[in-house]
């Protein structure tokens, strides 16, 4: 078991953003949380990584707790995540931000960088090549030098995701990678996505568009109102009847 | 060139280096001014200016100095130490001035002190009171205001008749206001009152009441008050609120009473004020002809009656530089330096005569001031006894 | 008692500052000069025009709001979007402008303000206070209240609070979201200048008198908690008596500290300030 | 229910906008007729809002024409949009959390002038939604999610706008409250005001539309009666989840 | 800049006491670099890492008081002073950092101001350690063996050389994975720390090499006027860097150079040109005109001009 999800309730205020989700996330799978607007996927994604503390629940990966870990920790043990909002370092080249997605592949310290160590050359020499194959990865070799915020929507969207991938996930969380892209950028980052869980990274999406779920997934989880309201491969999810009054409307199935 | 043109050419360049060397003679001389013309003590500092350049037009009305015409070059040192520094520097270097008078106030004066020893040139100190100012072994300073010591000497004569028994102290958290509570404590201490709180206030401070609390519960009789003028005045007012009844005696000779009648009102009524200057009654100063063409001319050109008490130093400090440059025959600080040791005048204050104070052989000048006491009486300014 | 007074003219000072602080992001260093200005105002209008304190106040008021309003239409909305280092830079520009320009208009003397009261101490029981200091703390009383009411009951001020909690919203409202925002800084700087012309009277003006103000506004913000209203006016009354206190109880010297050591303990433990609600995390 | 016949009240002809140098509307062409209800559908990021916030002023367009009742609307800051007759009901409900209701409300009219008349909206308002009649002095941010996106219609209302723009009226709320928001939706458009909509839910927004907008990357993709759209293969897989 | 520029730059600054005959201007220009030094070290917090800190005179102050009082009550000579007023301000910095950093903007702001409040405040007050208002008088200058550094033009090159080291170290720390992290925090927070950037120990890391360059620069300026006062810890001195620092192009490296050279060089041009009571109101109008019309600070202004210029 990589990600392990135990009755996970977040609370704003007085009202129940996540109330007891559990859920699991087998290795080497793609598994996606959809669920309409709201329903608590972002949330469940911020508490896995540490960016809101959960009003309880348990969060295991590898069968250790991530529970009280600072984001930058959970990042060290291998859960890198994406943001919603695009989010990339704004004034910086594409190949900068991936730069610093490598943060956690330099070893460079304070003394070895004011020293100028000549082996530092080298590792940065060895971190610029594996940032422009990053860059390549994702099919941004021609906006390398490009400042991020300059860049067309769906292309910071990529930028995101090669910066996410320069930090050497084992379980890499996507919110909503597809959001704002034309439907040749949507089989784009299908496919990379398939490419990424073929180099052995488990994925764990979060996504709307229905037909990119469930053409990936291998297993899908919704969320509806704070809650899972069904799991299982898409097929079956898709023939919910649960799922469907949730995704139709309580006025939809009457009608 | 051909040699056809070498003579007129000589002849020429000659005529040029000679009309030169006559221009030179007729340049002005030059003395360097620094005072706080900005920042929070920009009032002393300006009133300082107004009798330096009052001075100025004096000797200039009267010829000059050997035959060549005074000019001030003023520097603001912002009330800053380094820009005191920096001022020093600009004056020395750019301006080439052979003399200063500054800095004000005590700290300004020991940071540009330095430059004087590096440069080589004399400044006259026409208003810091630390002692230190004179004992640091800087061959280059000339002092014509009393240090609190001697301003305490000076107020020891009077003080049986001030009846003072046990005195507290109120000071600015100065170098000067630290002096002050220092040098009049050792003299009371000496002549048998004993001395009760000694509390310190903020520069910028507006409320001192938490102050005036406390020693009102030690149960003195005097209080001796050494700051600025408008902190007085807020001291002043704050007593007769709190009904402090103290005898109150302020120091340092910035007062300004007249000032103090004016904004302090009745507050101010009774106290008693140790100055280096009494514009009420220039009469009664050592040279009263002097005092009140100056208090005179000091009307005349609109300045207000208030700063007198600190206008006067300006005066006295250009007049003892512009002495020594016409004992020392010329405007070379070396010259002036020398000069300064013999100078002996009389200033607004009274006579100016510098003795040696110091480590031996980088002796300091420091001319021994008048000092007086008055007091406020009906809203008016009077002669105590 | 004396810690009411002064608390009562930090509560102002802190009022227009949590404003502009709050509603703009500007870290308003020439705060303190409106401050000045209003004392100086108070001070032409009593001196010089002869004018009643009432209408010294209001006076004062009217030229801090024209200038605030006008340095903030001038200055600050040009760069409206820029960092906030940079209008924290232009703040500091106005800050030094203003104050040697107010040296070069008034000189660097201080003006005592005249006021018509007796300087007599009113003697309650065991307080003592003078009438002068009785009639700020009303002064400033009124202001306060007012204040309240022109941003709890009027058009105005329901589009100001909009504004503050929402301001993309309240433009859909149709709130003009850059007339706000000369508007809160004429108003905050109309607040510091009344502030200054109730103190002035009790102590002195001079051109230097803004600085120490600025910092004790800074202070009651952070107290009260950004954007506040009822937490910079408790926070103002608070450091004001804090003041009385640790200058009376432990030393006069460190009077000043009090306020510093009050920001440094209040972000450090309960960053939203003393009064804050929780904000909601995420 | 058929769409109405006549001149467009709204019309956006090859609409540019973009946050800084990122394109959010890059050709948008679309209409709404009077009296119509029209809804725009679309995934996250396919540029709805960016539609709504061009419209209304808050987004400023680059290029292209927005035409509001014959005049050009484009450009305008959000008051005068807003005096012309268009009120944005914003997504996530967005109401003033330390105002109080009654506070709300006043705002949806700050820009009117007719004092009389605004007081009468309120009561008639509160008449609408009594929920909010019984909260009148409470704090809008204590209200449930339900009670603050009636608050915001009422806001909204209280402009007298003749056409609403509502961007995802139905987000994060329980489906009985959705159910009651479509309700009031539908029970505007009924009294005559013409309503875009923007929705998630394509469904259910689909099956109460005259006409609907499909949006990808900033441009129309597709359009048509509400009812073809329903049945169109490609929404159905994208939107519908089928 | 071009290579040759930069070597020219390098030979002016190495023979300009040869050009400089006026010691006046020596003496600008020495300031300019002790600005230079402080600027550099906030510059490393604000324009890198993105916070602003407006306790800086704290850290100038303590230098300065450091280095003072080592060589004067306890006799040190000067080096190990100089590394004592470093070492002992980049401890004040790590713990300003532990405490403070967990705060942002406006909050982090008025902590560091408070926090130079008090420290100025004791230096008034604790007259045994500071001698209070009075001021430590005669700190020494350095000597090298036998040679004191006492003459302008040997602490000119003395100034250079520790404007060089500071150039120097935050370069490398800029140019490397560390520095990317500072970027990184002052870009996006969040997304900095999704990849694994520990926020508090490269924020705290900043802090501390920031005010141990401060520190650098205060003892510099203590052993260069040979009096330390508690004015050193007045705000108009953080102001100054401030100023400095997002006039001439926070986030660059030769920006807080510029800056310091031109603000340094301004008041005294200002000093040449005008009488005393314009001097401020034209430095506070100069500056509101040169935010107002480059915003963003010199060195990015004339990028952005030669970036055109090539295009």
């Amino acid at each position: 078991m990589t990600l392990a999800v135990r009755d996970l309730a977040v609370q704003f205020g007085g009202v129940a953003a996540l109330g007891g989700v559990s859920f699991e996330v087998r290795p080497g799978t793609i598994t996606s949380v959809i669920g309409p607007n709201g329903s608590g996927k972002t949330t469940a994604f911020n508490a896995i990584t540490g960016y809101l503390r959960p009003t309880r629940g348990a969060i295991t990966y590898d069968g250790a707790s991530l529970a009280g870990l600072r984001p930058s920790a959970i990042a060290r043990r291998g859960v890198v995540r994406t943001f919603q909002k695009t989010s990339v370092f704004p004034t910086l080249s594409v190949a900068d931000n991936v730069m610093i997605g490598l943060h956690l592949s330099g070893t460079a310290g304070v003394v070895a960088v004011l020293l100028g160590r000549r082996r530092l050359g080298e590792e940065e020499r060895r971190l610029a090549a594996e940032a422009d194959a990053l860059v390549e990865l994702v099919g941004l070799g021609h906006r390398r030098g490009e400042v991020a915020s300059g860049l067309p929507y769906g292309e910071q969207r990529l930028v995101e995701l090669a910066v996410a991938l320069a930090a050497r996930p084992r379980l890499l969380l996507l919110d909503e990678p597809g959001a704002g892209m034309t439907g040749a950028e949507k089989a784009t980052v299908s496919a990379l996505i398939r490419t990424i869980r073929g180099r052995g990274i488990t994925v764990l999406l979060v996504e709307h568009d229905m037909r990119m779920v469930m053409g990936i997934s291998d297993t899908v989880v919704v969320l509806h109102h704070g809650r899972v309201i069904a799991e299982g491969p898409p097929a079956a999810i898709q023939a919910h009847p649960e799922v469907i009054r949730a995704y139709l409307g309580a006025t939809g199935e009457r009608a | 060139m051909t040699k056809r043109w070498a003579v007129p050419a000589t002849l020429v360049a000659a005529a040029l280096l000679a009309a030169s060397a006559l221009v030179e003679a007729q340049a002005p001389v030059k003395i360097g001014v620094i005072q706080p013309l900005s920042g929070p003590v920009a009032a002393s500092g300006n009133y300082v200016r107004m009798g330096a350049e009052i001075a100025r037009d004096w000797i200039n009305a009267r010829g000059g100095v050997n035959g060549r015409k005074l000019e001030l070059v003023i520097e603001d040192n912002k009330s800053d130490p380094k820009e005191a520094a920096s001022a020093a520097e600009k004056l020395i270097v750019r301006d080439k001035v052979p003399a200063i008078m500054g800095a004000w106030g005590s700290s300004m004066t020991l940071a540009a002190m330095p430059k004087l020893e590096e440069y080589g040139v004399p400044m006259v100190v026409e208003t810091s009171s630390a002692a230190s100012v004179t004992r640091r072994g800087n061959p280059w300073i000339f002092r014509i205001s009393p240090p609190s010591e001697m301003e305490a000497l000076g107020l020891e004569r009077h003080l049986d008749k001030l009846g003072v028994k046990r005195a507290d102290f109120l000071a600015v958290n100065t170098d000067w206001g630290r002096g002050a509570v220092g040098a009049f404590g050792d003299m009371l201490k000496k002549r048998g009152a004993a001395v009760g709180a000694a509390e310190f206030m903020d520069q910028a401070a507006t409320d001192m009441n938490a102050q005036i609390t406390k020693i009102k519960a030690t149960g003195g009789d005097t209080l001796f008050l050494t700051t600025a003028v408008e902190q007085i005045t807020l001291v002043l007012k704050q007593s007769q609120e709190q009904r402090l009844g103290r005898k109150i005696v302020t120091t340092g000779g910035s007062s300004s009473p007249t000032q103090l009648i004016k904004q302090a009102g009745a507050a101010a009524e009774g106290s008693y004020h140790i100055v280096f200057f009494m514009p009420w009654f220039p009469e009664a100063m050592p040279d009263g002809r002097l005092a009140k063409a100056f208090v005179d001319e000091w009307g005349k050109r609109g300045h207000p009656f208030e700063g007198l008490t600190e206008g006067f130093r300006g005066h006295d400090g250009i007049a003892t530089i512009a002495e020594a440059v016409r004992v020392a025959g010329k405007d070379e600080p070396k010259a002036i330096r020398e000069a300064l040791w013999k100078v002996s005048l009389m200033g607004v204050n009274g006579p100016i005569k510098f003795e040696k104070d110091g480590p031996a052989g980088k002796e300091s000048g420091q001319s021994k001031p008048s000092i007086f006491v008055v007091q406020v009486k009906n809203g008016k300014v009077a002669l105590p006894w | 008692m004396n810690g009411l007074v002064l608390g009562g003219t930090y509560a102002l000072l802190g009022i227009g500052l949590t404003l502009i602080f709050g509603l703009m992001n500007v870290v308003n260093f020439a705060h303190g000069e409106f401050y000045t200005l209003g004392a100086y105002a108070a001070f032409a209008t009593l001196a010089g025009l002869g004018g009643g304190f009432v209408a010294a106040v209001l006076g004062a008021i009217v030229c801090g709001a024209l200038l605030g309003g006008l340095t903030e239409r001038v200055l600050l909305r040009p760069l409206r979007g820029e960092s906030i280092d940079t209008t924290m830079l232009v703040m500091i520009g106005v800050w030094i402008a203003m104050q040697n320009a107010e040296l070069l208009v008034w000189g660097g003397v201080a003006k005592s303000i005249p006021h018509p009261f007796p300087t007599e101490p009113l003697v309650l029981g065991p307080v003592a206070i003078a009438p002068l200091r009785l009639f700020v703390m009303a002064l400033a009383a009124g202001l306060i209240a007012a204040s309240y009411l022109l941003i709890h009951r009027t058009k105005l001020g329901r589009a100001m609070r909009a504004t503050f909690q929402d301001a993309e919203t309240a433009a859909l409202m149709g709130v003009k979201i850059a007339r706000i925002h000369t508007v809160t800084f004429a108003f905050g700087s109309g607040l510091a200048a009344a502030a200054g012309a109730l103190l002035g009277p009790v102590f002195l003006a001079y051109p230097s008198m803004g600085d120490l103000a600025a910092l004790k506004a800074f202070s009651v913000v952070i107290l009260g908690g950004l954007g506040n209203l009822p937490g910079a006016t408790l926070g103002g009354l608070l450091l004001g008596i804090a003041e009385e206190l640790g200058a009376g109880y432990v030393s006069s010297g460190y009077r000043d500290a009090v306020g510093f050591v009050i920001i440094i303990v209040v972000l450090l433990f309960r960053p939203s300030g003393l009064f804050a609600r929780q904000e909601r995390i995420g | 229910m058929s769409a109405p016949d006549g001149p467009a009240l709204l019309t956006l002809e090859d609409v540019h906008a973009a946050y800084g140098p990122v394109a959010a509307l890059a050709g948008l062409d679309l209409a709404v007729r009077p009296g119509e209800l029209v809804c725009l559908i679309g995934a996250n990021g396919a540029g709805k809002s960016s539609t709504l916030r061009a419209i209304s002023g808050l987004l400023r367009a680059g290029r292209g024409r927005i035409v509001f009742d014959g005049r050009e609307i484009g450009g305008l800051e959000p008051a005068e949009i807003l005096r012309a007759g268009i009120a944005h009901c914003p997504e996530g409900r967005r109401v003033f959390p330390h105002l109080t209701v009654d506070e709300n409300l006043a705002m949806g009219a700050y820009v009117r002038r007719d004092r009389r008349a605004v007081t009468d909206d309120l009561e008639r308002v509160c008449e609408h939604f009594p929920i909010l009649a019984e909260r009148r002095r409470q704090m809008a941010g204590t209200l449930s999610g339900g009670e603050q996106q009636m608050l915001a219609i009422a806001r909204a209302l209280m402009a007298r706008p003749r056409l609403m723009l509502f961007d995802e009226p139905s987000l994060g709320l329980a489906p009985t409250v959705v159910e009651t928001t479509f309700g009031i939706i539908a029970d505007i458009r009924r009294r005559g005001t013409t309503v875009l909509m923007v929705e998630q839910n394509a469904y259910l927004a689909l099956r109460m539309a005259d006409r609907g907008y499909v949006m990808e990357t900033g441009r129309i993709v597709l359009e048509g009666p509400a009812a073809e759209l329903l049945a169109n293969d490609h929404v159905r897989r994208a939107y519908l989840g089928g | 800049m071009t290579r040759a520029a930069r070597v020219l730059g390098a030979l002016l600054a190495l023979t300009l006491p040869f050009w400089l005959q006026n010691p006046y201007y020596l003496h600008v220009v020495i300031m300019a670099g002790i600005f230079g030094v402080l600027s550099l070290s906030l510059n490393l917090l604000l324009g890198y890492t993105g916070q602003l800190s407006l306790g800086h005179a704290a850290f100038f102050g303590i230098g300065a008081y450091t280095s003072a009082l080592l060589t004067l009550s306890l006799a040190w000579p000067v080096w190990p002073a100089m590394l004592a007023a470093v070492a002992l301000t980049a401890l004040s910095g790590w713990i300003i950092g532990r405490l403070a950093l967990k705060l942002r903007g406006a909050y982090f702001v008025l902590v560091t101001i408070s926090f130079a409040g008090v420290v100025s405040l004791v230096s008034v007050n604790w007259m045994e350690l500071t001698n209070g208002p009075l001021g430590l008088p005669g700190v020494p200058a350095p000597a090298l063996g036998p040679w004191s550094l006492r003459t302008k033009t040997a602490y000119y090159y003395l100034v250079l050389a520790a404007v060089a080291l500071s150039y120097l170290v935050c370069a490398r720390l800029v140019n490397s994975r560390i520095g990317r992290a500072f970027l990184a925090l002052r870009e996006n927070e969040p997304l900095a720390e999704s990849v694994g950037v520990d926020v508090t120990h490269y924020l705290v890391l900043a802090a501390v090499v920031s005010a141990g360059l401060a520190g650098l620069g205060g003892s510099l300026y203590a052993h260069y006027t040979r009096f330390v006062s508690p004015e050193v810890f007045l705000f108009t001195y953080t102001v100054t860097m401030v100023i400095m620092v997002v006039a001439g192009g926070k986030g660059t490296l030769a920006g807080p150079l510029v800056g310091a050279l031109l603000f340094t060089a301004l008041p005294e041009a200002l000093r040449l040109a005008t009488s005393w009571q314009w001097q401020m109101l034209a430095y506070g109008v100069l500056l509101l005109l040169l935010v107002y019309f480059l915003p963003r600070g010199i060195v990015p202004a004339l990028r952005g001009l030669r970036g055109r210029r090539a295009s």
